[in-house]
């Protein structure tokens, strides 16, 4: 059901670890869901130098953080920002439906650790986007 | 992926059919194929496997022949015994007992039903999954027209005290249904000690065809049909018989009886094995209960990890499990069986079930056990919600 | 009895499952076994496999893959549509048209609906077994909420001017349910040019494996499942799938659709030899349309003799047949078809019905003509209605 | 579905002819039930001493028939006014519940002939047990 930049992610994901003196943390999700989603930035000059995560979900939720996270290094806050759900879906070549809001958690995940630093640093928050745990739905059992 | 093994432990899912039941079905695609309910010669071989059969579904479960109708699957056994007795009996009473950790062909049909105006309790469990008789007894009102109590769990393999919850039912004149699906070739099924008046069987959970399953509905009991049509099966159950079906279905049970005791031994071994072992991993527990349960049933939580991640790195590893059900893939719910025996949200997310078969070996098992640790470890230190002391990194 | 031959004129009631389409089913059982609800590697094959043969059966039918759901056969095709539209949208109106003619496992259906306070008209067929658009529309009242006209008749093998019924419905905006499982294979069906909304087929008419079928559902409609539980089939049809059987049907579809126009050519030419042939015996009328009718079609009255024991005397000559419709061994009603067509009661008992297939030869047909003359007339010097001159003794 | 001897008397029915110069003549069944039975009597001296019939109807009405007349050949009136379907049926070795008014039919057919005799030598007719159609039922199709 996966695909295999979806499976590459899940099975060796990029920045799997805390980082201990963050500039920046996110965390979003909700157990209901089945999904926990952290992200830890680095910043330097407005610039995110480092950024990883901590996960606890499905294949698609650690796949999600791990894409995320190695495309909002490099990027100013700005950018960061601006990099969409859909975009980490299509970088990972698409999510089952299901799965999409795996890739919303991301995004809200990168806004809620660039939230975080700018809170910390006396800034005024962005504003946030919907956000949704639409995807959950029932269970066909054997 | 390195797939040098191939370790199928999700037989509560379904099982591989077995090459004899493959064997027995042969004939009759291309061979015998007329249809049974017509006159000519041709047609008697399709009739008499059909009534074979329907003799060694009969003889497994100790009923009798007659009382055996086959149907297309547990689901449709399901649907047919609730909403078949709902509208055969709608009229005398309106209120339906069932449980909380039914499969969902019993609790989607009865909550279809709660919509026409027909009220459902849905019985607790304890801890372990099990169900009280006497809550059973509680429930009972004058209205109530059917108890509805799974003989065996499919997520956590416990067994409910089905004979006693019969004796309650007969004792009020109430009808009982058992869904008994997972039940069949692990645990000696007997219709009359169980006091069941209708019992859903599924052939592919026990070495038998998929699509393929029966209803055991007690003599003299009246129920409307589900499926209107033809004069097939005493005339409550109409469409063409599916013959290869049917008789896999038998070949499928007699095989399962016989080879019952002796693989009920062999399995209750090695689910010790594969439970002592996974529960040396810190912070594991297992679901269901601790005797009452299938013998091939293996349903362990390990804390603060998710139940897919479990799955797609022991299929990485070669190992098909599952996550309390077979859901399907478009699944994002907790168990509602974990959910109603008292686990939290994200447990009820977390949960690996580990279903043998009669191919399972000590090897595989020792396989698994060397594969569960790491791969739980390294879900855990990706984890936000693992504590320091559990984490490598 | 002579057994030299062995000549199966009853493809309406079965077909032989084709070698071909059983070893393409063959894989499912035992090697890809796997649930195709469960997220392992080994589950996929099952998963694919089911999603190709929905593939060929929607570009058989003209459909989009979306709208093909997977059945245990025409029945329960039957059943969910009339049910599932009727629950779907009974608040709406409680009026349901259809015809006389239709097969039981409409009839039985809306039969039971009617117990539940729908409304049912019954439209009349001509002395052919036809229905005419014209009366689809001047039966239609505002609260009517479906119609349900078969596509070809399983006894007399009318075609019914399904597209302009179609049309009919659409400009009412009333859904249309089509039950064409005598027709795949034979003629060309087309979801879309027929304007059906719910279309039903079964596997066992055309080559396939009995004990699944598929229901056509047109996209975007509203309707109930028949049967709850798992989230199988787009949350519409629960119950693990019948993976094997499913792919009988796929490979069934494809080939019959392949095949259907060069079968239908030799099928015409065959029918008509022995139409002609049978026609030669005195007191002896078709039944059904002359040109409207399936290509492999024939049923026949033969005045003052009884069904029954024509298909005795046949069987015992190696020709199975049929009267009007495989009734199960129980039967003594006379055909509902052939009464609806003007028929009085000993003739509605005393239909013959052949239904050719791939492998009828002209041979087989010779030989039939041979029989069937002989048979007849030894029925009619026993018969007490038979007429001095047409006796031999 | 059929014994060997419904079959045997089905496929090489005995006594299957008319006799036009009957005695006793009796028509039973209907049209609807798709069974028509009529049993012709040569009588003398109170005794059958010949008997046969023509039947419209399934194997089971043909076997029963033929069964029937061979049963009351050299009886006497009263003797054959005795013989039950139920015997009818045991000498065939039985019939499918389905189809047992079959061999109803035959007893009623035998008592319609006796009766009519009777009437024709100016006697009263014996009196009639019950006859039925109970059979009729509905049908399974393809
Ligand atoms: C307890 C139980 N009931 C019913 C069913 C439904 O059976 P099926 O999927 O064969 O329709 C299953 C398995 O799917 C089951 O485990
Ligand atoms: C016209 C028609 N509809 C429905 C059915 C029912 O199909 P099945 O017996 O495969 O359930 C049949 C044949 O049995 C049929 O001929």
């Amino acid at each position: 059901m996966y695909s295999e930049t979806v499976m590459d992610h899940f099975n060796n994901p990029r920045n799997q670890r805390e980082i201990p003196d963050a500039d920046g943390i996110g965390e979003v999700g909700n157990q209901k869901c089945g999904d926990i989603m952290r992200i830890f930035l680095k910043i330097h000059d407005n610039v995110i130098e480092d950024a990883s995560f901590q996960t606890f979900g499905c294949g698609a939720a650690v796949a999600s953080s791990s894409m995320a996270t190695e495309m909002i290094k490099g990027k100013t806050l700005e950018e960061a920002w601006e990099i969409s759900n859909k975009a980490v879906a299509e970088a990972l070549e698409g999510l089952p439906p299901q799965k999409l809001h795996c890739s919303v958690l991301a995004e809200e995940a990168i806004h809620a650790a660039i939230n975080n630093y700018l809170e910390k640093m006396g800034l005024e928050p962005w504003e946030e986007g919907e956000g949704s745990c639409a995807g959950c739905s029932g269970c066909g059992t054997d | 992926m390195e797939n040098k093994h191939e370790i199928y432990l999700d037989n509560a899912a379904t099982t591989r059919t077995h090459p004899d039941v493959v064997s027995a079905m042969l004939p009759y695609f291309s061979l015998h194929f007329g249809n049974p309910s017509s006159l000519y010669s041709i047609a008697r071989s399709s009739r008499t496997a059909i009534e074979e059969a329907r003799r060694k579904v009969a003889a497994a479960l100790g009923a009798d022949e007659r009382e055996i109708f086959f149907t297309s699957g547990g689901t449709e056994s399901d649907n047919w015994a609730i909403r078949g007795i709902a509208s055969a009996h709608g009229k005398k009473g309106r209120h339906i007992i069932t449980t909380a950790i039914e499969h969902h062909a019993v609790l989607h049909t009865v909550e279809a039903l709660e919509k026409e105006g027909f009220e459902i309790t849905y019985l607790p469990v304890d801890e372990y999954g099990m169900v009280s008789p006497e809550s059973v007894e509680e429930a009972i009102r004058p209205d109530t027209i059917l108890i509805s109590v799974m003989l065996a769990n499919n997520e956590i393999g416990t067994i409910q005290p089905v004979q006693k919850i019969g004796e309650i039912a007969r004792s009020h004149k109430i009808i009982f249904h058992s869904d008994a699906v997972q039940a069949i070739g692990q645990i000696p099924v007997d219709v009359r000690t169980m006091n069941v008046d209708l019992l859903s069987i599924s052939a592919h959970k026990f070495g038998g065809p998929k699509g393929v399953g029966a209803l055991f509905i007690r003599r003299g009991l009246r129920i409307d049909p589900l499926l209107y049509g033809g004069a097939q099966e005493q005339r409550r159950r109409a469409g063409t018989e599916n013959v290869p079906g049917i008789v896999g279905l038998g070949a499928a049970i007699e095989r399962a009886a016989a080879m019952m005791s002796e693989k009920a031994e062999r399995m209750k071994k090695l689910r010790k094995r594969l439970i002592d072992g996974l529960l040396t991993i810190p912070k594991s527990r297992l679901n269901g209960h601790p005797t009452e349960r299938l013998p091939n049933n293996v349903n362990i939580i390990f804390d603060y990890i998710e139940g897919e991640s479990i799955l797609l790195l022991l299929d990485a590893n070669g190992i098909a499990a599952s996550t309390g059900s077979a859901c399907t893939s478009a699944s994002l719910d907790p168990s509602h069986v974990l959910l109603a025996c008292g686990l939290p949200h994200e447990q009820a997310h977390g949960s690996l079930r580990l279903t043998l078969g009669e191919e399972t070996t000590e090897a595989d098992i020792d396989y698994v056990l060397g594969v569960v640790p790491t791969v739980v470890q390294r879900l855990r230190d990706m984890s936000p919600l693992t504590p320091k002391e559990l984490r490598t990194r």
